[in-house]
């Protein structure tokens, strides 16, 4: 047992702070800091992901032949660290952290070779097609046709919820392709170029007033079969291993601690009873204090998980325990924020978190994203399997655990 | 004791139901967010028409009489529609500081207030602000005859709308009548030179702006009231704002805890209404719970206030943290038991949770109104030992 | 609407209050303030039962030709927060609150000539024989046998969860009469004399060491037939009407209440950190004031039912609501004056709660019931229908409401 | 950074764990604590034979050099076993004073504690004392080359048994090398003049004592420290006593929540497994997560502890903080699933509730844990800026 860092991985931290301070623009920084969800600017974010690409930085993920690195799983939490440190943009995931790790383990030689270097330039932007309005939850219900047409599927239906659409070029997505007595069974995973006829992207605005979701219609779009990735009827399959793979590729202790350096922040200028600033309330800090502890707590949770997952492999449910723990009390520093920031929560002013804006705005600087954080996380609970869900499972493996 | 409405205030509830059912759906409502309009000019000329402008004030005033009864219902109905027509800043605010002066002056902006002509807004909140009790910077320099006022005001709803101000301000100075630092309220025209506004849209559909005075030299016959009586003053309007915006909290929160019902037993997945699914139903028993227990405690600040009771501040202050608290509670749940749906612009759900979150922190912090609370409880004088069925 | 009590409630209060003056010995007024759960240590209990039957106030609920009162709901609560804020010892529910409605609902004339009056003047001591260690929750489910010979039933079985039984002389229970596609058609009431042969009565130790509960076994017992209340297999219907009984004879304020003012007297010497006492400490004094606000909020959400009530009866699923919200809360304060206990909850010192004694204790004598209330109290959640069948209940009720 | 035992520690904690599987079954204890004997004295020495007692001292003072990890993996296992034998009295306590300092008197006690042969308690605690930082209000009065001793000591555990007392009390008058309120510890024989027990059973278990001391005449030899190294060695072995509680407390937990999930599987109603109801799942994936976050926190405690990191005690009060909070939850989450039956002295599951609680406020409010750890957080000189990876 111990907690120390080895000699490589001070190193390490000290490159990763280096390529940051030269790489990182006051655009991208800005970008960064106004974040209201898990995603940054759009424009943004590309030119960071084509600044840690030129790196070779791209996709620490992936293993090294395809272009990612040899990093251990604490040097990818500390590099996770020092971008959020640096106030970086967000990466790309979909691509990246979702789509790869699926082309390298089902592609062909032809996929990989293709499609993998043109994710890491960002030359292709993906999106995910996976839920449908009658299909959430209960993903294996989902009813988006695929039929079989001479060489090509041809495809009817919809999805929601698909991130950044209106920004891809490419969707990844599951359909059915085979009625069957197992819903799981019928669907295949097609990779889909979003400008073929019959394909329609309709944004959908969130509660802040932007749009990140879209909602994508499909009427009888023909997607040659080549573009399926593993077999027929094998895409719950593959999808399983993805969603493993994006909960177990996260370090929420990272954002957090940054939420809760903007708390603190906002906390030493914003008044409780008498002009007394929050930071010296001792309510407000018995408060701070106790989520602080269970930000740590989920910290070193998440870094048992990772020195586990290095031996491993597989996060299992460990990862929904992770997930629930750090998007509710990603939520309650959400919370805490709002309330220091008042008043000002009123105002609506949208502009000020474009990366490009310079000029003033309404109340103070260091609150300005906290109310639009606070609507659009509201749905991180919901996203990527409810806390409900995750609750089942985690249960579930509590009860396998006890060989029940 | 008894918790049932009077006929007359069953039917107030009933015409205004009515009326915002017919006029107020969702729709109609975001067509006017989205509109050039700060809000809808004729609707607010129709609720004159109907005398719901005219609820808080005494017949002499013109006004109807309406007590703190009749002001949760008005406001328990605009927060089921979430209004945005600003009954609570022109009506509850402006005019509820004007109720409690004397002067024809002040008898004529009553009339037009009633009769839908005219707008108003209170100027009193500042950047610093954690509560309406705290300490007001902006200043009021006499030089004479009039006072110049300068300072900042923060986050004034309906500023851009409004014909007149009330701007609370510190006397700077010695003035006939004035000890330095009273507290004065000032009746300020829109138009008056050396007030400037920073106007803007708010996350809950309305309007408000930051308002900049800069030495708005200002007649001392405009000078409303002062000292003890000004902050009394302040108190008693912000204890009216304080009900109203408790009782748009369980009206909102009827709808969330309705709507959600709705939706769980209807939205299907893994071939069963998701309504099936137990923690679905203890999320949905415990938004009832939230709801109703509030809805009891604005019951009990209502009629406290209506009878002036010594402990009416003591129970508006735990009505509203306790409406607070279950609204955003209820808000939450309703969207994470609609899912991503409710996550969108399009539903009215995700509205109610800005509305509520606004409410919780537009006009003073939740733990103020906690410590509030609890500094009532502790002085024994001001109230009975218990506010039970003690007699 | 209105808050007023009448002026005839107010001399009523005077007038309840004058008699507990005369009525409570300091023996029951200890009594009263060393309880640990809804019972009272039992002489105690009985005494102050015959006390109000002497003056006629044994049975609240009772109409007034049975020896009950015709007080209003309001009377009701007034007198049972003068019983509490005196110190009374609670009185025996389980007679007069669970079974007599019963009785004067479903009883024959001749049960209730003879039963009645042995309820009100303590003579028939009751407990109630409902759950059996297979049913619980699904009461319905419940086994004991009553098998029909000649005029008699036979029974067979055991019932758990009896509280008082090794006080009682007599029991109320459930039986199974017929097998049935519907557990709940073949479930008859009867009334049990505990001192017939075959009956053992088996304590049940609780957490805090002391016998509130018992274990009843039934081997080839034999009941009258006419021992039976209302028609065979009508006990399902007999036993829902008790259960809503239950649930809306009390006053949870009322004990919450004096919670809060041991709460208070316990924090004005108990020291936070630096010597200075809870009650000044800023932190505690927010946590109080949540706790007393949600109290406030239970207590007119009580006054709205029983107005309510007045005009309508029945309590329905409010009573589920007020039942979790005041058990719950109930819960939180005895947490939060185990806190204030602080070191002094380790003493094990049952002998101090007797009413009889008057020696030393250990700690200050004002939390000495504290320890063992918050052990006994975790059931509050779970008799009487647990917190999550009363929420399935409320849930029920919401949907219903939306007619769905 | 790794979190997994060396082979050693794997087999400290196996040896641990299969002695009291054998020896230390629920009815075992409760046959223990339903006796006449405060505990088990033959399982006592049978624990100095497998050399436990030896685990936290020095090798040259005859122990096995263990760190805080191998305190840790000692106390889960009595949380575990809910074993009421004093590890902590004798050894981590009492031993854990003298450990810290010199001398041949000392040497022999501390053999004496190894092998098994004394019992030993450290008197500190005062009725108005909400942690061990309290202020000491017993006195020690130098007269003549003795200290005469007077005071309370609140609830000390094991002084029933205790063979000899560590006592804390403040220099009431100068003596050599004092100030006046200077702490002092001295080392008090069981049977010395002047010093009177209450005793009695306690909750959890055990037994204690109230200590009254009535001018008891300590020579002043016995004197073993004072002043600032006394309060910082009183503060070294609370820190221990956390970790030890803590520790406990995810032993603990690791039972309540297999013990729940092995209930529910088998108990029916309705036809059914409870474990198949959506709500009950869901509180055991709760107090699962709980649990494991504790764990990692307690574990980082003790890492940090063995280290002498300088953020050592912020994360020692933290991972109590977070155990204890966990830890309630948890026994009372354990209690409503298993229903009525966890509600009786039969079952183990209330027990473990009883050495949680008392665990959660026998040395220290959780409160005052938490300010402990804010205060610690806001001394950045004191620690790195953030206990991150920060190199």
């Amino acid at each position: 047992m111990n907690l120390e860092l080895t000699p490589q991985d001070m190193a390490f931290r000290q490159e990763v702070q280096a390529f940051l301070t030269s790489a990182l623009t006051p655009h991208m920084r800005r970008a960064g800091l106004r974040t209201t969800s898990i995603f940054s600017e759009f424009e943004a974010s590309m030119s960071f992901q084509r600044a840690l690409h030129d790196q070779g930085w791209a996709a620490p993920d992936w293993s090294l032949e395809y272009g990612g690195t040899d990093w251990s799983q604490m040097q990818k939490a500390i590099f996770h660290e020092e971008c959020q440190r640096a106030n970086s943009p967000a990466t790309s995931s979909i691509g990246i952290q979702m789509l790869g790790p699926m082309i390298i383990r089902y592609g062909t030689t032809e996929q990989k070779r293709v499609l993998l270097p043109r994710i890491l330039s960002t030359a292709d932007v993906w999106c995910q097609g996976y839920s449908e309005p009658e299909a959430g939850s209960d993903l294996a219900s989902l009813q988006m046709k695929a039929e079989k047409v001479g060489d090509d599927y041809v495809l009817n239906g919809s999805k929601i919820w698909t991130s950044l659409a209106h920004h891809a070029n490419k969707m990844f997505c599951l359909v059915r392709t085979r009625k069957s007595e197992k819903p799981q069974a019928g669907i295949s995973f097609l990779l889909v170029d979003l400008d073929l006829p019959g394909i329609t992207v309709s944004p959908i605005v969130s509660l802040d007033g932007e749009v990140e979701q879209c909602q994508v219609f499909f009427e009888d779009v023909r997607v040659a079969s080549s573009q399926r990735l593993g077999e027929e009827n094998q895409g719950w399959e593959i999808a399983k291993y993805l969603l493993e793979h994006e909960r177990g590729g996260y370090s929420y202790y990272v954002a957090l601690d940054k939420q809760l350096s903007q708390i603190k922040t906002m906390a030493s200028s914003a008044c409780s009873e008498g002009d007394v600033p929050f930071i010296e309330d001792p309510v407000f800090t018995a408060e701070l204090a106790e989520l602080e502890i269970d930000k740590l707590a989920l910290e070193y949770t998440e870094y048992r998980l990772k020195t586990r997952l290095e031996e491993q492999g597989k996060p299992g449910a460990l990862s929904s325990m992770i997930k629930v723990t750090g998007t509710e009390l990603g939520q309650a520093l959400d919370e805490m924020a709002v309330r220091l920031r008042g008043q000002y929560l009123a105002p609506l002013q949208n502009h000020c978190l474009d990366p490009d804006f310079t000029g003033p705005c309404i109340g103070p600087v260091s609150g300005i994203n906290v109310m639009n954080r606070y609507l659009n996380n509201r749905a991180s609970t919901i996203y990527g399997g409810t806390a409900q869900i995750q609750r089942n499972i985690i249960a579930r493996m509590v009860l396998a655990r006890e060989g029940v | 004791m008894n918790f049932d409405l009077s006929e007359e205030q069953h039917a107030l509830r009933e015409s205004l139901h009515s009326y915002l059912r017919n006029n107020y759906q969702f729709e109609q409502r975001q067509a006017t967010v989205a509109g050039p309009e700060p809000f809808n000019r004729a609707l607010w000329q129709e609720c004159a028409d109907l005398g719901w402008l005219a609820l808080p004030f005494a017949p002499e005033q013109g006004g109807l009489g309406g007590s703190a009864i009749e002001l949760m219902l008005l406001f328990e109905q605009c927060g089921r529609f979430l209004v945005v027509e600003p009954f609570l800043e022109t009506v509850l605010m402006a005019g509820g500081v004007l109720k409690r002066l004397r002067g024809n002056d002040i008898d004529t902006r009553l009339n037009a207030i009633i009769a839908g002509r005219t707008q108003g807004a209170l100027a009193h909140g500042e950047p610093q602000h954690c509560d309406e009790r705290g300490s007001v910077r902006c200043t009021a320099t006499y030089q004479g005859g009039a006072f110049a006022l300068s300072g900042r005001k923060a986050v004034i709803y309906n500023a851009p709308t409004a014909d007149f101000f009330i701007v609370s301000a510190t006397a700077g100075a010695v003035a006939p009548g004035l000890a330095r630092g009273d507290l004065c309220l000032f009746l300020v025209d829109s138009h008056q030179p050396g007030l400037a506004l920073t106007p803007y849209q708010t996350v809950d559909g309305r309007c408000a702006a930051e308002v900049n005075l800069n030495g708005a030299s200002v007649d001392s016959r405009l000078l409303l009231c002062s000292g003890d009586k000004a902050e009394q003053l302040i108190r008693s309007v912000f204890d009216d704002v304080a009900l109203a915006l408790a009782a748009e909290s369980i009206g909102a929160m009827d709808v969330l805890v309705s709507e959600t019902a709705r939706y769980i037993s209807h939205r299907k997945q893994f071939g069963q209404p998701i309504a099936e699914f137990q923690s679905l139903q203890h999320s949905l028993a415990d938004m009832y719970m939230a709801s109703e227990l509030a809805r009891s405690l604005v019951y009990a600040a209502a009629i406290k206030l209506r009878d002036g009771a010594q402990d009416a501040s003591l129970f508006l202050a735990a009505a509203k943290a306790k409406a607070d608290k279950s609204a955003v509670f209820v808000a939450h749940n309703a969207i994470q038991l609609h899912g991503g749906i409710a996550t969108t612009d399009e539903l009215k759900i995700g509205h109610y949770l800005k509305r509520i979150t606004v409410s919780a922190n537009l006009y003073g912090s939740r733990a103020s109104r906690v410590r509030r609370f609890w500094q009532a409880r502790c002085e024994p004088s001001k109230q009975s030992s218990s506010p039970e069925l003690a007699a």
